[in-house]
């Protein structure tokens, strides 16, 4: 191997493992950061509706927070390079946009889009050959969204909450009829996609308890 | 004998008519392998179309179902263009030749077929039904369907009718949905391990097979539970939830 | 399942089932027979040249006994179906393959073309959707054939004929020369072409040994 | 919070998108596992060719090399064209984000263009040298290329000269060519062990050159062995040999 | 080789691949049968309990045609050469080792022994140097029953029996007890094994689903 | 190679396979103590209230037994091979470990601390360089309990008893609020406590259904 | 479970395991002394020809030492429990086979009949039912027995001994030719038969060498 | 979960998850180091007898370069946790055993015994229960030695140096004679060891090219 070669291969072998272990610490970081995150979105199961608006005042903060590392990422990553090193961050940023998700569901009810998800976790327009959020990570995070919300139809029950379960089943469903129209590959998507199923039936089976009982005993949901 | 009698002239051409062979079997072979990969791919959408259109609200399951097996068909005709471009590639023996390139694409055509067909008429289609769909205008077909396919394709059924069954069973009319497939499943798991000792790779469908079967029973298990605690059929039952929405 | 579509499939397998039943017994009587030629072919090996056409006149027989077996795999196989089945005699078929090959070598110093091939092995034009001798399956025997020559050029050597390698080697050569056109896939017929390799560098030594001995002792040459 | 606020229009808008984006993205990695196929055969015909001129009987290895260079570099220039047509669906971002569906063929193709370089000058051609055939007439590069392809490539390299050296041993002047080639190897071998913790695969890879080298070692000490019997150089013994077949 | 020597070795070589033909015969026979007892038992997860004893009647036959295979093969396998042949019916005998063992179950709720289980399938006690049943083989049929009693919970109560997954219950908690004061070290029967506890605790879930929902009551039922 | 060197090797390698066959005894002794251990907790899962005192005190003396065992690996682990040697001991350990937490939650509803784990086998203090409860071991234990929890959660009320699946329903978010607070390395323990979830899932579950029916109230029983 | 039955599946399996206990010592013991029998025997390569006779002489009593173990393995094994068991010994066996044959054709330069080395090794006819040499055995240890003869006949040459190779070569000749003509069902015996042709090819490649020095005459020897 | 539990669990993982950072660090550090000498020694298979001295000082301080690293990895393991943490360099230990091991034969002829191996490696006697080099990694040195040393007998011919295959067989057989002698229960190694034979043979064939043609005389250089 020509000597001069070798060392151009080798400074550029030396640049992507550099590169690789910069992008690896804000991973990390990101990592606890939406460990944290997703740790204090699950007391939402055990969190009367009225200390909802406590839990989540306590979450934006963080999720600001998640502003920082996609900028640090964004600082890093070569342009057009973004495809080359995403894999890295996948989990995180699922669970980054999981949280922005669900938070603006729990507050507003509705579904945030993937240009205002963009927008929540600090992704710029002028970034888009550095760091996007890909269709297929949104959509990651909102089938998981729909994972806690079959659990939290259940649990809001529990918290004596009946009406928290029809609301539950009317936005899941249209998220279901959304994910319907797609065409995906035999790949984990597909399986996920697969599972949101069950949660579906697990919710209208909370719907239909509650029904049942509302009409067995009025006064339920009264008091 | 003399070196010169090896005859090296003929020999180079011999090897020369060989490359020809050996360079237009591969080439041949590699067409079809990217056949089979398209009809793949366009036999997973129509899959997912029919999902799609079933999953549709409507007060009418019948005409759901119609409507889904027309639009399916529709799309499935572009499906079977693509077999009769290959057409004369795989004609006469060849076709035995490529078969095992050609298997993947057709099991998964025949997968979209069926189910198409199941949501039409409730049954399995038919091994001549397959075959048919597969013919020109004058009814010749454009190559021998091998029973395998057709069993592995038919196999692969199941899981979309799984799939079907799970999504469809909360809506009206889902639960007898359910229990028909649930009946339909079981008795194509029965029918197909007679064959399994014939079909290399079968028993492991049928290994799926019973996976999904028991996702369906368990479903329709879930169902019955629930309504049995109130003295109320499951009609009754979706009119009260009907209202509570 | 429409029980008469079972039924109609059940018919379809135990044809095929059938079919595969008697192939088989063809095989193994093909396996029987080509197992004998080779056996007989080895004593190549250990037979003095003057004894070789006594030898090669034991093989024809055998070799004709093999057309019963082509002549009844081509009357079971039903039309169009060659390839379907034919992986089943694959090694029987080459094995015969290699032996008229090696007989007409040894006879006649010629390459036996794949057409005369067809013929020794009583393969008729008119089979041709039925049973054909491929150029993969022709090209394996040829190959086998290289492997016993270059054992064959240091026999003969021990044996005391010192032309043999010279012969050999020049033949094996316009062979290789002839699969050097090929453009082979990874697969099963490049890996034996590249042994073939070693064949012919084995070859080569022995032709090298001679020459310089007879170099050296003219008089061994002459005994 | 009420129901209706959940806007359903503009949310099935939504996912029509995605369906088209994720469509999209599926037909692309299509076309592209398509072409890194052609390019892999083309690729691998290239080498037959090489392989092929490089055994025919010649008087001087010089000339038959730049030969085969040359013709070589000419059908290597259709597998340029294949990565120019390519060009446009991998622009920008795109490249990596199907990097591994064109790595194949990639690496194939530098397998072949290295082989011919080596015949031709006796090196190991370098990533620049890689990169600029790969680029159009202004010597703009159709794309990034990765290090992690030009290494794997260039490691393929050392099985063809195996092969090479295998098959040309016994030429005359082959035990010269031989032991430039066992060196060469060898160094190829030093040189990349360092990559190794780098770049996935890659010590798998160093395996089979191991195994080749050791080939190559075994077929070069034959040659020493014999010839040390007698008192006469290589070429001596080659003139021997002549005459007497 | 001295072809006394030879001749010996071959007779032994031959009888060994003629046994094998033999025995291959009736096992394809034996699997046959087994399959299409299999498939019967199928059925009990869609016949209502009324129908129940129709379908054991329709069983019993194929269980008494096992007796003529079993006999069969006690019949060719040489005294000393039990064990050398085994593995090639393995997979069938324990198909109608299950088939006996669930057929009792469904018929008296009572678990079939091991010297019951011979007995139903013809199995004698003085074939016991050439054709046993060996615990192994028992186990492992029970174990397959495990598997096909928690779908059978499950399924009784889609057919409207509340009583049966209690039954089951009780009847798979004594087995598993029992089984648990076993010392396997065979490795595939106690990975098996362990596998029960998915199938006992799928048992317990539809036990506490009619529980819960007073449409039985296991503590009177058990009793 | 020296004889001395060849002797002193030799030495080593015989000691070390010695060394390898005691403590594989004692292992032996330890997996059937610790089988019988769970089997017999197994036992929860149908026992009434009423009757668990009673079997905990049939627990007391087998956890205690495994004191000799722990005695006796640490009588014979070399100073510093500990954990050399102590994968072939895991499964047993962590299974002892299971069962002191599991029976110490039964009594008295709270979590056996890692110190007093280790104190309840008989790990003493001045052992730490040959015989430690490590944390993952440890970690392993509680999994564990959570895995059978869930299970109990289910099985007490078709026992009747419906306060139990509350008091298991807080301990555990407890426990796994605690988990979520650790470092765990994505290794098996990390795996083992994602799939936690499913076990909370399925609690959640049981709550909800005793909830609605109004059967307990989680509130209540809560404070 | 039914106690008795219980105590009955528990008996076999105990006994099982204590069988498997014992046979595994004696294995133990029998794969020592093999080991050394061939480490001995691999001296024969560094061995001149008059140092021969005392090596053989250093063998025969380890030869000898087999017939304890034998007798041991016939003494424990049931009657009809042979099959069953013989995986556990079968490589220590095929190695005493080796060295019986190889220590007979090195004495003698005959080949050791099936019956003389069952003889050899202590194995009685009467205990035909319990343990027996079987063909498989014998042929695998014939087949070492080649692999070492091409290694041999390189060595010896080394050691200045020119006729050996020849003597070996029509040695494996003549044995080769007796194999072609059993028929071999069993995958590993033949797949390791058809290797038996590069041990041919080199040990006529010695030949070749040898004989083109004229350092020996292969025909002289042969008569 | 106990907050002082908690506490000193976490730290615990914390300690762990520092400690395997600092180890992966050296770890890189050494396989660098390693993978330099093994590219280093590889030269030795073109380099002319005069020529390696010259290259054996130019490995000498690479050795040297060693003791840093295993007095760092020394420095940070804790005293009992040697056996926990050893897998980790375990290649790179064995790269560097080999290089000494290696160097040694080619300087002086002779086998580096395990306890000089360890000296040069910097491994001091008062780290005993910090840092040793195990039999087993010495031994798997010692095995990539003989690998390499069949390779270098064939290249040393090449290279014109005669005698040197002679020297290689009689270390290396005496070598073999040595690990015969080892109760070797590691899988590995004994698989590893096993394969030596084919490097045995592979340099028999050398040293019977080179007597056979009398290039050297392998009885007087024996001596
Ligand atoms: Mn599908
Ligand atoms: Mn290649």
């Amino acid at each position: 191997m020509d000597p001069q070669d070798l060392q151009f291969i080798n400074t550029l072998l030396d640049g992507d493992a550099e590169l690789r272990d910069k992008i690896k610490e804000h991973v990390v970081d990101f990592d606890r950061k939406t460990r944290t995150m997703v740790g204090t979105l699950n007391k939402i199961h055990s969190t009367p509706s009225s200390q909802v608006p406590v839990l989540l005042d306590s979450l934006r903060p963080m999720l600001l927070g998640c502003q920082n590392t996609t900028a640090a990422l964004a600082g890093i990553i070569p342009p057009e390079q973004f495809w080359r090193w995403k894999d890295m961050w996948n989990n995180s940023l699922r669970a980054a946009i999981f949280s922005a998700v669900f938070v603006e569901f729990l507050a507003t009810g509705h579904l945030l889009s993937l240009a205002a998800t963009s927008e929540q976790l600090g992704v710029r327009e002028e970034w888009k050959d550095r760091f996007i959020i890909s269709v297929e990570d949104y959509l990651h995070g909102l089938i998981t969204m729909v994972n806690e919300l079959s659990r939290l139809a259940v649990n809001s029950v529990t918290l004596g909450d009946f009406e928290a379960p029809i609301r539950i089943s009317l936005f899941v469903k249209e998220l279901f009829a959304g994910f319907s129209m797609l065409n995906l590959k035999n790949d984990l998507l597909r399986r996920r996609f697969d599972s949101l199923k069950y949660d579906i039936k697990k919710i209208e089976e909370v719907v239909y308890d509650v029904s049942l009982r509302q009409l067995a005993n009025p006064t339920v949901t009264a008091s | 004998m003399s070196p010169s009698a090896t005859t090296p002239a003929s020999s180079a051409a011999a090897f020369l008519a060989f490359r020809d062979d050996l360079d237009e079997h591969n080439d041949r072979r590699e067409r079809l392998i990217k056949c089979s990969r398209d009809i793949t791919i366009a036999s997973k959408r129509v899959v997912f179309l029919l999902h799609r259109i079933m999953t549709e609200a409507a007060s009418d399951g019948r005409e759901l179902s119609s409507r889904a097996a027309a639009e399916g068909h529709k799309k499935l005709r572009d499906v079977q263009a693509l077999f009769a471009n290959i057409r004369e590639e795989v004609r006469g023996d060849r076709f035995w030749r490529y078969q095992h390139n050609i298997s993947p694409g057709l099991q998964e055509y025949i997968e979209a077929l069926s189910f198409a067909h199941y949501l039409e008429h409730g049954t399995l289609i038919t091994y001549d039904e397959v075959h048919a769909s597969l013919t020109d205008e004058s009814g010749s077909p454009y190559f021998p369907l091998p029973v395998s396919d057709y069993l592995l394709g038919v196999s692969d059924l199941t899981g979309e009718l799984m799939r079907f069954a799970i999504s469809s069973i909360s809506k009206r009319g889902g639960r007898t949905k359910a229990s028909e497939v649930s009946n339909f499943v079981r008795g194509c798991k029965a029918d197909f391990e007679g064959f399994t000792p014939h079909i290399r790779d079968l028993s492991k469908k049928q290994a799926v097979t019973s996976q999904s079967l028991r996702k369906i029973e368990e479903a329709a298990y879930a169902i019955v539970v629930r309504s049995s605690e109130y003295d109320l059929t499951p009609e009754q039952l979706d009119d009260i939830v009907g209202q509570a929405v």
